[in-house]
């Protein structure tokens, strides 16, 4: 049992890290590469290490180039928190991630206290709201983006009464809590409130039941193959009413899965590279040239968290770590002075996003955007 | 009815999955008392391996399909039995389960560093047409589902029952000692069984993976209802496997319907306990003689 | 002198085969009783139910008067009746000390005083005295599971007296233990007899063994009582040579 | 399921002298771990706390199973009760952390109790699976009851406990807490198996039957094994929340259960401090292969599975082995 001792120890030492030198710009992505989140994860951190290669590329933030660590935290909130304490102990000027709000939960109070910027890719309404000014988002949370499709359903589809299928894990679950009163405000009535399970295989069950509720539309908020399986089903069900969906259902991966099962979908896109902005698309072909796939907004929200930090950096014309998170709050990017962050993105005092966003529509087994939609606070 | 009937079919279409899934289960459990929890990402993994050949070589589709499958059957089949089992195998039925437990986190990571975090379509073999059954709709790939889980039983049964080497292998799995007094070959009946389950696996996999797609994670879900529904059928018996996996599949199919949806997953593991309560050795099980 | 240990008209069936076939007997206090029979007559099943290990299909077991048929075994035995089984069952982890205590411990004090009371719950001497009673003392702290056969055989049997029974049933005590031993083992069990006055049931194949340790012996064939006498009348019984021989 | 013997039951003497090293074994790890993070950073620290965390939930089940040979599939739902009693006590009632940690022990002590009763009915993988589906029931209350749990969301804010007025928030201040109890704990523990209770959990374990005829109440034993390793859990899962300072439904799953088991199995079950030594397996070892970047899971597997294929007993089975090969070959030397 002595060599259990100096086992522990030998780890132990392993544990403490030695101090880093500041000839970099060290960032630390943590983020969920295995377990449930993974391919959102394995996305992010693609997205955030191409956005590093293209900023040492043209010369690194302030001179000095961007480094990139990567923690897997199993989407689990433990570990999580155990990666980001080590991002802390190893100095890293942000951290990067994750996406999860579990995970983004039991990290979020670390980062504060270390007084970091932390960028995560959550889109979940609750975190920004325990005021905690070193949090931010990388894309519209769902609190902004269902009221626009509460809208859209009443006032394009002209629909009295709505089947919602959505995935029953902090997402899924986030997206319905938030459009249900949004529903009840627009005066459309819930036909079906169909809970489905994270990594859930066979979705017949669940089409039969929309089917029978025979509700006007179907809006669906589950995470990408569990979008295409469900899509699969109701088509095999011979369900004909729209699906509505928010940016995942009408991400390139579902429409790559679900075939010909999605064509017909419509719904609101917050961030995509089918979008007509020439930023995103050219992100979006450059991506699919080095990683062999599409990416899905995930991609791009970890593309856009490292130039975020960049543009602070020069903004604030020095590497200060503290400065990073004072930057931010409350600024406005715009795509003109910084093109890395792709779309002009207003950035609200409690770490909440602002910008455009799309209602598109799937023809053929393309993304086709109809209309943009203008920043709430324009 | 028509209502009722529609989520009766669709349970009996996702059961014969589990089925298929679980037969697996009690042919190794049989022979060598082994509790494979990689049993899922064995489902998982042919298909990825398939489409990993395709991508890596450049092949057609049937010849990356023959080279994923030889992979598999030699790799987890045999590989499995004579690196895993055989070493573990006398010290009980524990250290070997956690040992699988460990190659599905093998497996799994595997499939996904190797291969693809995400999902990816897979090619159906049989056309993904819609056919109307007593006013239910259910696609051929269902059908073809059903129509082999049903076949591969029956198949399995009379090799057992009606062949030489089926009753070897029977004698094998009921008493290893006394078939080697009678010169059965029980090492090489053991390995059958092995590759025999490796062999249901690749089935299964090109089966299901068309429908629910290639995904690395895929086998966490198939295995655990694979698992329960081998245990209410009843671990010694194959056609509990069937019997078990389409009783899973239609209590799982009806709580959705008139259950909760949320609670779904509770109303096949509450027959489990209910099953283990009155009946321990599952459905179609054989008592387990007891120890005095 | 009323009997101990009563067994009225007890059943068990297995299926359609009836391994006790409706046997009666009673042991008296002091006695050391005997069954034998040919293989297959439903000995050790007999022993199985008399204990509470199989359920009687029929039949009733009482002791002093008291029906405790299809009583626990922990609870039967701490009602004074010890056993051995005809396979051996000494815990080959612990040694033959702490086989010994373990024996004894549940036979005194409460839940919680075995909980936090002393370690060897006070057996220490009783183990030790049993050690030497059945001669292992060299072997006190040896594994039980490296001793040899016929060593564990005595453990085994140390075991069933630790608690000091009023009854105790063995099944097979003499199987596999050779000559020498054979003869410590009887006389072991004889003192025990004589001196707490212990009354015995002993299965056994051993016919001299039983013969000279008995003061009355049964002989069982095809699940029913075939005869009961003194070792001397069961030996000239007719019936008996029949069963024996004609198997 | 059998499983290796708890420590060696040598002579009285020389066995006084053997538990007394498991004694100051425990006791000068304690006092190790006390001044080990220190120029550690509080990552070191954290994982360091996470793993005596662990470490306790591991302990709970290594009694069930290594001690009793019950085994248990629903570790992890117990650690999740631990931590959502302790959790929902002193966050919305406002309780204190001690008398949570108390509750939340009587609380899993009661469940574990009740869910032993189908252990007095049926065999050991039986059992297994009872408990497989009571821990995934489990984990659906906890994420589907939100008024209660916070379901998906969890519950955030945890607070961590003070000792005598100091309060314990910092990274190295709570470790040292964790540390104290994780000691008090498998100081129990180690008196639990030496007891006479701990005798009859080795005899349940290797032969129930003979246990039986030896007087030994095998239902209460059975219970009681079965309880105790289930409050254990509740204790880690006390300790865990206010560690993390958020809980969600996530750690409390069937897969947390199944690689607890792992954790009790590949540290070698039925060792005393084979739990000490699955846990750092199961949690610093994942964190110190971060080195190999995304293949350290596999590598992780890779070890347990090989560890296991060698040495079925886990890595205290092989220290024994390798202690025995040792000692016989000096022996033969002299």
């Amino acid at each position: 049992m002595k060599s259990l001792w100096v086992m522990a120890a030998a780890l132990g030492v392993s544990l403490s890290l030695p101090a880093q030198a500041q000839d970099k710009v060290k960032l630390v992505d943590v983020i969920e590469l295995s377990g449930a989140g993974a391919a959102a994860g394995t996305n992010w951190k693609n997205g955030a290490d191409m956005a590093a290669a293209d900023i040492n590329a043209k010369g690194g933030i302030l001179g000095k180039p961007v480094e990139i660590v990567h923690y897997d935290t199993q989407t689990n909130p433990g570990n999580t928190r155990a990666a980001v304490q080590r991002a802390i102990d190893e100095n890293a000027y942000a951290i990067l991630g994750p996406i999860f709000s579990g995970p983004i939960g039991a990290s979020m109070q670390i980062s504060q206290r270390a007084e970091i910027a932390q960028i995560v890719g959550g889109e979940a309404a609750g975190f920004t709201r325990q005021g905690n000014p070193y949090i931010f988002r990388t894309s519209i949370s769902q609190a902004a983006a269902m009221p626009k499709i509460a809208k859209y359903m009443k006032e394009t589809l002209k629909a009295g009464s709505i089947a919602v299928v959505w995935v029953n894990n902090d997402f899924g679950k986030g997206g319905r809590d938030t459009i249900l009163p949004e529903l009840e405000k627009a005066g459309i009535k819930v036909a079906v409130d169909v809970s489905t399970e994270q990594g859930q295989a066979d979705f017949t069950a669940d089409a039969i039941k929309v089917k029978n509720a025979n509700a006007d539309a179907v809006f669906v908020y589950l995470n990408e193959e569990e979008s295409a399986r469900f899509l699969r089903a109701a088509k095999q069900q011979g369900i004909t009413k729209p699906m509505i969906g928010e940016t995942t259902l009408l991400g390139a991966k579902v429409l790559e899965l679900a075939g010909d099962a999605a064509n017909g979908v419509k719904g609101h896109v917050g961030l995509s590279t089918d979008a007509p902005i020439p930023a995103l698309q050219d992100f979006g072909k450059r991506y699919r040239e080095k990683y062999g796939f599409s990416s899905d907004h995930n991609g791009v929200k970890g593309y856009m968290a490292v130039f975020m930090v960049k543009w602070a950096t020069e903004k604030q014309k020095k590497l200060d770590k503290k400065g990073v998170a004072d930057t931010l709050r409350g600024a406005t990017i715009k795509a003109s002075e910084e093109p890395g962050i792709l779309m002009d993105t207003v950035i609200e005092q409690n770490g909440d996003l602002d910008r455009d966003s799309f209602l598109a529509e799937i023809v053929n087994g393309k993304q086709v955007i109809n209309t943009t939609l203008p920043r709430i606070k324009p | 009815m028509a209502e009722f009937i529609a989520y009766l079919i669709a349970g009996i279409a996702t059961g014969s999955i589990y089925a298929l899934a679980a037969i697996g289960f009690t042919l190794v459990w049989q022979t060598s008392q082994t509790i494979n929890f990689a049993q899922g990402e064995f489902v998982m993994l042919p298909a990825v391996l398939i489409l990993l050949a395709v991508k890596l070589f450049g092949l057609p589709l049937w010849a990356g399909g023959l080279i994923g499958i030889a992979v598999f059957l030699l790799i987890f089949g045999a590989g499995f039995k004579l690196v895993v089992v055989d070493p573990m195998i006398k010290h009980g039925v524990l250290p070997l389960a956690i040992a699988t437990m460990a190659l599905s986190i093998i497996m799994k990571e595997g499939a996904k560093d190797g291969f693809s975090a995400e999902a990816q379509s897979f090619p159906s073999l049989v056309p993904t047409d819609m056919i109307n059954l007593l006013g239910a709709s259910i696609s051929l790939q269902h059908l073809a589902i059903i129509v082999v889980a049903f076949a591969a039983i029956g198949l399995l049964q009379w090799f057992v029952g009606g062949t030489r080497l089926g009753r070897q292998m029977q004698a094998t799995a009921q008493n290893p000692t006394v078939a080697r007094i009678l010169g059965i070959p029980v090492e090489r009946m053991v390995l059958l069984t092995f590759l025999l389950n490796a062999a249901l696996a690749v089935v299964a996999s090109l089966l299901i993976s068309p429908i629910y797609l290639a995904k690395f994670s895929n086998g966490e879900t198939i295995g655990l209802f694979a698992f329960i529904a081998a245990i209410v059928g009843g671990f010694n018996q194959v056609r509990g496997a069937l019997v078990g996996g389409i009783l899973i599949g239609v209590a799982d199919s009806l709580a959705a319907a008139y259950i909760s949806t949320q609670y779904r997953l509770a109303v096949p593991l509450v027959l489990l306990v209910a099953i283990i309560l009155v009946k321990p050795e599952g459905l179609m099980g054989r008592k387990e003689e007891r120890r005095v | 002198m009323s009997p101990v240990l009563e067994v009225h008209d007890l059943h068990k069936a297995f299926g359609g085969i009836k391994a006790v076939n409706g046997v009666s007997f009673s042991v008296n206090e002091g006695e050391i009783l005997g069954i034998i029979g040919p293989n297959g007559c439903g000995k050790s099943t007999l022993f199985n139910c008399i204990l509470g290990q199989l359920e009687p299909t029929q039949g009733a077991v009482k002791l002093d008067g008291q029906n405790v048929t299809n009583m626990r075994p922990s609870a039967l035995n701490r009602l004074g009746v010890s056993r051995t089984f005809q396979l051996l069952q000494v815990f080959p982890e612990l040694s033959v000390r702490e086989n010994l205590i373990l024996a004894g411990q549940e036979h005194q004090g409460s839940m919680l005083g075995r909980l936090f009371g002393a370690r060897d719950a006070g057996l220490s001497d009783k183990a030790k005295q049993m050690i030497g009673f059945f001669k292992l003392g060299h072997l006190a702290d040896a594994k039980a599971g490296g001793l040899s056969y016929g060593q564990q055989k005595l453990l085994d049997a140390a075991m069933a007296f630790m608690a000091g029974p009023r009854l105790a049933l063995l099944d097979e005590p003499a199987g596999g233990v050779n000559l020498t031993m054979l003869g410590d083992l009887k006389e072991r069990l004889r003192a025990i007899n004589a001196e707490q006055g212990a009354t015995f049931v002993v299965i056994e194949h051993n016919m001299d063994f039983v013969m000279s340790l008995c003061t009355r012996v049964i002989v069982l064939a095809e699940g029913k009582v075939l005869a009961e006498g003194t070792p001397a009348e069961v030996r000239a019984n007719p019936a008996v040579i029949e069963a024996y021989l004609g198997h | 399921m059998s499983a290796p013997a708890l420590q060696n039951p040598a002579p009285p003497r020389r066995s006084a002298r053997r538990l007394d090293a498991a004694l100051i074994g425990l006791v000068l790890g304690a006092v190790i771990l006390w001044f080990a993070p220190v120029g550690m950073g509080r990552y070191g620290t954290y994982v360091l706390s996470l793993w005596l965390v662990m470490s306790i939930g591991v302990m709970g089940l290594n009694l069930t199973l290594g001690y009793a040979g019950q085994s248990s599939l629903a570790q992890a739902a117990f650690m999740g009760l631990g931590a959502y009693a302790t959790a929902i006590l002193t966050t919305k009632y406002g309780v204190n952390w001690y008398a949570a940690f108390a509750l939340s022990g009587l609380l899993t002590f009661a469940v574990g109790l009740l869910l032993g009763f189908p252990a007095l009915r049926v065999r050991t993988h039986y059992l297994a699976f009872v408990t497989l589906a009571f821990s995934t029931l489990i984990w659906l209350v906890i994420r589907n009851e939100q008024w209660l749990t916070g379901g998906v969301y969890g519950i955030s804010n945890i607070n961590r406990p003070d000792f005598v007025g100091i309060k314990l928030f910092g990274a190295l201040e709570f470790h040292r807490f964790v540390v104290v109890v994780t000691l008090i704990l498998s100081l129990k523990l180690w008196w639990l198996v030496r007891s006479p209770w701990g005798r009859a959990f080795t005899a349940l374990r290797e032969n129930p039957v003979r246990a039986a005829s030896l007087g030994i109440d095998t239902r209460t034993y059975t219970l009681l094994a079965f309880a105790i390793g289930s409050a254990y859990g509740g204790f880690a899962g006390s300790l865990y929340a206010p560690l993390v300072e958020f809980i969600d439904p996530s750690p409390f799953s069937l897969s947390q259960s199944l690689f607890l088991l792992l954790m009790v199995v590949a540290g070698g079950s039925g060792y005393l401090f084979g739990p000490f030594v699955g846990a750092l397996l199961g949690v610093v070892l994942p964190e110190w292969l971060r080195f190999a970047g995304s293949l350290y899971l596999i590598i992780f597997a890779a070890i347990v599975l090989a560890l296991l294929v060698i040495c079925p007993q886990g890595v205290c089975g092989l220290f024994e082995r390798g202690w025995h090969a040792l000692r016989s070959k000096t022996g033969g030397a002299r």
